[in-house]
């Protein structure tokens, strides 16, 4: 058994950790933030020049053809660092819907862009309030590939060239298309999103000529989002891992009644219980990591289950790290509500924890 | 057992019905929840309608502005208040904190003069005890206070959480007047003139961009010794008196969100079913109902000690306890019913005008203000059950010698 | 608004509280474990000599006629004494039926023997494990009034000499009948309860004589479910009330680390949390009450809201209260245990947690 | 990242399949939990069968009667055996806690002649540390050892909770020597005859009556200074090896309910329907499997860190806390769902043969055994996390100073 990552895979990890506490410092979100952006192309071009979105992108198509785990890694330094760029987007979504389901010709195509970095994705699934990522799309593809409908909720809607959109076929089953968003009958419009440093777009598509991935089915999206689920949770416990440093860190030199606040038992078993959260959701995030390198068939249910302990964790961790820093925390100039807010982002943009508790429970009792 | 008005309460309550149908702003459905602070001006022409009629400052006695009436007569018009859309609480910290202060506090004239223009909404208060460096622990404050040989005092230092600052006249400000005897004994408690040099208020902004409370620094800010509140070295149990007042002042119970998650309860379709017939949802319904008809039968409970001539216990820490937790639990699994869209902060999308998305962000505040969840639970555990303190590292020595950062 | 006890019925509860302080210490309840006895004989011929039984009987029945919010202050008190005997089983069901549904010949029969404490009733509802009280029994009375079926669950039911019991009608309505136990075709067999104090029996019914409930329709047993929940909440919050007290009294005495356990934090937040449970399981209690004196049309909901507070309530304080004794509450020597036994029992013999929880939504959606 | 043995580890687990696939007692259907007591001859049977075949006390060295192997050997045999109904870590205490302790702190002939009988289960060994006034907090024991002008040692006092005492042979008690010092310092650790005179073991009733624990009465128990284990005064240290050796021994996890919940969603029905089909119960499944699934896959972090000659971390410490309310949860979660009939403690009638019914009266000693909830938060926040101390009543004064009760 060895359920660890290797040391190479480690190296890649500390050097990330390194370069992102140099160059992305939580005053990067909140710039994103402030000033109404889309993302941070500062940072994100130098990421780009480290070819983090090529890492798991074979050779010849311009990538460094590494795995997941690698990914896996980068991914939890990048949710520490509260990265406010399209990374997820572009590498655990569009970038995999391809791998998963596309051609040739559209790996071709899109692939080298996205490894190297030269354009900005979205993937647009949900439509109405309360969608989950299997309902059933009202938007429709025609026969001859033009699309109608809306979708919102749409992460990096507003500057993305290129959207993986889900669409009723003329089956009636779901099926995943490449739109160039830079079309007539295109029309987008921001929403204000809970993780300002994360905009998300409502798109208005009418009669827009799209590309269904070539190889999806029915199954693709479910399978898209299992990898997604996976690398998102290692984002959310990299931030995990930050929010409870940084309540720890605080309380240690805040004194209360004549001792620091990180002596009070009450705020100790809160930080054991940030901890024991963070450490179910880290372990459970490895088995997902295991199961998407190995393409083991416990994926569905490993990544599932890394989502849901990665959806709780975070939510408590960033809450509690809040509640830690007293009134302070509750201001716009702490650093507290920025791992809240992302807390809330990621938890919801894949689907929310009780879409994922039924696809654990799918996953448990089937063949029964 | 009843929840029967007394003849004289009943009238009362019939009078004040009736005015408040001719005088009131009714809630509309579209209502959203609006920032306190820009609400000033509507809660300055409400109390002025309010006073003109004789309904301020209930429980005063008239020779302060006030009406003459018992806490009772209070609690009656805040049940009958509540039904309508006015900002009946608004000035709450100076009338209910800081009044009882000066009653306490003051000599004639000054007295009268104070309370009759606070009480006719002509000054407008608020209370300055929380620092940066002591929010839970309000008495480990270091704005200083010195007296010079004129009598005068000078204040140096920085509150933190002031409700409404920038649209105050007065402050009550609780000040360290000596660092070389124990915490409680060096404390001192005056008046303040906002208005007067060496004030400054900033406003803090808050994570959900909310911006109802204030900074306030002094610098060599000049008081007379006429404007001291109680004894030199006496200003903690002056703030005790204040505190107490806080706990006495019998306002709205916390915002525990129930009401908001009842209604989408009521009127939702998430994936285009009713999530009435959701089981997991009826289970959360059916668990926040038990807490928030368990709060709220408090509540009565508490009327009817107070209506006895009693005081009030534990109700309000209970209640803002209670309500802090669950309102954030309800946002919480709310936004994950709505799966991606529950990310989308926009009233023209979201359920309930975006209550819920505006509660993700604002509940954090209501662990925190006024006491933290920790020190409710340390205030229950022991004022209320009487349970022995933790061993104190800050007693029994000088103040300038506690640790602190 | 007088939302609270008056001073006479606070007196009388002064009083119960006196009498059991001194006539009913957990040793009554241990014993009655111990012997595998079926309740405290003893202790059962005192309370009806203080008239108990009869408190809310009309007198023209051999009760003092006094009124239900008597029946609450009573009911805290046995709650909190932990009383070994049939009260409840007498008094808020079997009593109840009869003032709810019998009919003035049932009413003479069985009121005055109740009212003077001269027998043991139970009442047998459930038949398998997971039946609700709204279930319908299997359990099947013919035209003739005969009955067939079995009742598990049957608390007091090895020493009552009549039952109240669950059958559908030949309507395949549910009707409530009389049984008396002492017939052939009747058997009984003791099985383990997990609050040994309170035994319980399965009854196997096999053409036996019974007679309905003469005014029975299909709320009655709803109506007197929503009786018998008002009155075990207050033994529930009275148990809460000795377990939290016994949880203090413990701590401060025992010292750890140099010092009182009660002043540590865990601890002390953990009894602060136990109060709030046990408040607010008391205030609903209260509504509870009112409802029930006034037949306000809030009963129903009242009644639920109660219960399941008082459920959760009492399971919180005896759990931690025996999680604060340490290693010694988990000996059979301590009463830890008695209040957490005692907690089960209440908290399932009228139907769980989920059934009144789905009560209350049928209360509160009802209309709409 | 794998799961994957190596080939050695492969080659020593397929021998070790066959061996228990012919000699370990497969799992029945109808198995109930046993008391651990009741399980003693069974137990000695197949320790002395494994023995034979020379898969006993693995990891210790050949001349104390082990096999010589490594931690990683021992977690492979305790992956093995667990598919078996066969009470494999009925001796933990011993071999683990004790068996380590003597190692260290005696010397030859008497450690050879200890550990071979402790490894042939010749002697079964107890360890006694807790008292009935020093639980959570080890140190503040009372039970004193004096030593006479012989050298000889005199025990008198009380342990308690020590595992199987009935059973043992020998024991490892922890005693204070002297009281004039500070708390950690007046401590020794010895060997003692659990036969001998002045040792008296009564078994303790526990509240779901199981007898698995004891008290034991020291009344003047002489121990001869060769038993001594470790300096005088060093008893602290002693008792520290021993414990980390607790941590180290690594067992299977605590029972956390789960098997048996997930059994009976899958099987169960109440009231006439699948109870698998209820989104509530889905709903909880779906959470304990989350922790269950994070604890299990902690436990293959630590196997592989081990595997690297690394230490156990924190995995054990969450894993109880984790298992301890969550078993106690499901218990009640499962008992409320079965309404009135949840209340029968029958296995002929409840589901899982009455597990959860009996689950409900155990799990709280889960909770409290080898430390409680809340000493495992303070492990977690002080060993783990590096948080400070509370500020301490027990420092840096005598023993015999220190309040207690």
């Amino acid at each position: 058994m060895n359920f660890d990552f290797s040391e190479q895979q480690k190296l890649i990890q500390s050097e990330a950790r390194k370069f992102l506490r140099e160059q992305c410092p939580p005053e990067r979100m909140r710039q994103v933030m402030e000033q109404d952006a889309a993302f941070d192309d500062d940072l994100w071009s130098r990421i780009r020049d480290l070819g983090w979105m090529g890492l798991a992108i074979p050779e010849q198509y311009g990538g460094l053809g590494l795995g997941y785990l690698e990914l896996c890694v980068i991914a939890q330094e990048l949710g520490r660092a509260l990265a406010p760029i399209p990374f997820s987007s572009n590498v655990y979504l569009f970038n995999q819907a391809l791998v998963i389901a596309g051609n040739e010709a559209q790996k071709q195509r899109w692939l080298p862009r996205v490894a190297g970095g030269e354009l900005v994705a979205c993937t647009a699934v949900a439509e109405r309030v309360g969608d989950q990522p299997n309902s059933l799309p009202v938007t429709e593809i025609t026969q001859d590939g033009r699309l109608h409908g809306q979708k919102i909720a749409v992460v990096d809607g507003m500057r993305a060239e290129v959207a993986l959109v889900s669409a009723r076929s003329s089956k009636g089953e779901v099926i995943l298309c490449l739109l160039e968003l830079d079309q007539a009958g295109c029309e987008r419009a921001a929403t204000e999103s809970l993780d300002l440093s994360r905009p998300l777009a409502t798109l208005t598509l009418n009669d827009v000529k799209a590309e269904p991935l070539a190889h999806c089915t029915a199954q693709t999206l479910t399978e898209l989002y299992n990898t997604a689920a996976v690398l998102f949770a290692f984002e959310q416990v990299g931030g995990c891992e930050a929010a409870l440093k940084m309540g720890m860190s605080y309380t240690k030199q805040r004194y209360a009644f004549g001792r620091p606040v990180a002596t009070f038992q009450a705020i100790k078993h809160k930080f054991a219980d940030m901890y024991v959260a963070k450490e179910i959701a880290l372990s459970n995030a490895y088995y997902g990591a295991w199961a998407l390198a190995s393409s083991a068939p416990e994926l569905s249910l490993a990544a599932a289950t890394a989502r849901v302990s990665a959806n709780q964790a975070y939510f408590e961790c960033s809450r509690e790290n809040l509640q830690a820093h007293g009134g302070m925390g509750y201001t716009w100039e702490f650093d507290c509500h920025l791992h809240y807010r992302r807390a809330q982002h990621l938890s919801l943009v894949l689907g929310g924890t009780p879409y994922w508790k039924e696809r654990i429970n799918t996953e448990l009792l089937r063949a029964e | 057992m009843d929840f029967k008005d007394t003849p004289e309460q009943a009238q009362f309550r019939e009078q004040i019905r009736a005015w408040l149908k001719e005088n009131a702003q009714p809630k509309t459905e579209t209502e959203t929840v609006r920032e306190l602070s820009a609400r000033y001006q509507q809660a300055r022409a409400w109390y002025k309608k309010k006073a003109a009629a004789g309904y301020a400052c209930l429980e005063w006695p008239k020779k302060y502005g006030g009406a003459g009436l018992t806490p009772i007569h209070k609690l009656i018009w805040s049940q009958e208040v509540a039904h309508y859309d006015e900002p009946d609480d608004y000035f709450v910290i100076g009338l209910g904190n800081c009044g009882p202060a000066i009653m306490h506090f003051t000599e004639e004239p000054l007295r009268s003069k104070l309370l009759q223009r606070m009480a006719a909404n002509e000054d407008v208060w608020c209370q300055l005890f929380s620092e940066p460096g002591a929010g839970s622990d309000v008495a480990g404050l270091k704005t200083s206070a010195k007296q010079a040989d004129n009598g005068e005092w000078r204040i140096n230092g920085q509150k933190i959480w002031t409700s409404g600052a920038a649209h105050c006249d007065y402050g009550v400000v609780l000040c360290r007047s000596d660092t070389t005897v124990s915490k409680y004994k060096g404390l001192t408690m005056f008046i303040i003139d906002m208005r007067q040099p060496g004030v400054e208020v900033r406003p803090i902004k808050q994570m959900d961009r909310g911006q109802h409370f204030n900074e306030v620094f002094f610098n060599d800010a000049v008081v007379s010794d006429q404007y001291r509140l109680g004894a030199v070295g006496g200003g903690w149990e002056a703030a005790l008196l204040v505190l107490m007042n806080e706990r006495m002042a019998i306002t709205a119970a916390v915002p525990n969100g129930f009401a908001e998650f009842f209604e989408f309860v009521r009127s939702a379709e998430l994936d285009g079913k009713p999530i009435r017939n959701h089981p997991l949802v009826r289970d959360r319904l059916a668990e926040w109902h038990c807490m928030d008809a368990g709060v709220r039968a408090g509540f009565y409970r508490m009327f009817t000690a107070v209506a006895q001539g009693g005081m009030p216990g534990a109700e309000g820490a209970i209640g803002k306890l209670v309500a802090g937790k669950m309102n954030q639990d309800i946002a919480q699994f709310t936004l994950q019913l709505m799966g991606a869209a529950g990310a989308i902060h926009d009233p023209k999308i979201a359920h309930e005008n975006a209550y819920f998305q505006d509660a993700i962000l604002y509940t954090p505040g209501i662990r925190l203000a006024g006491g933290t969840d920790e020190i409710m639970r340390n205030i229950i555990a022991e004022q209320v059950l009487g349970l022995p303190q933790e061993p104190r590292a800050d007693k029994g020595i000088a103040f300038e010698d506690i640790p602190s950062n």
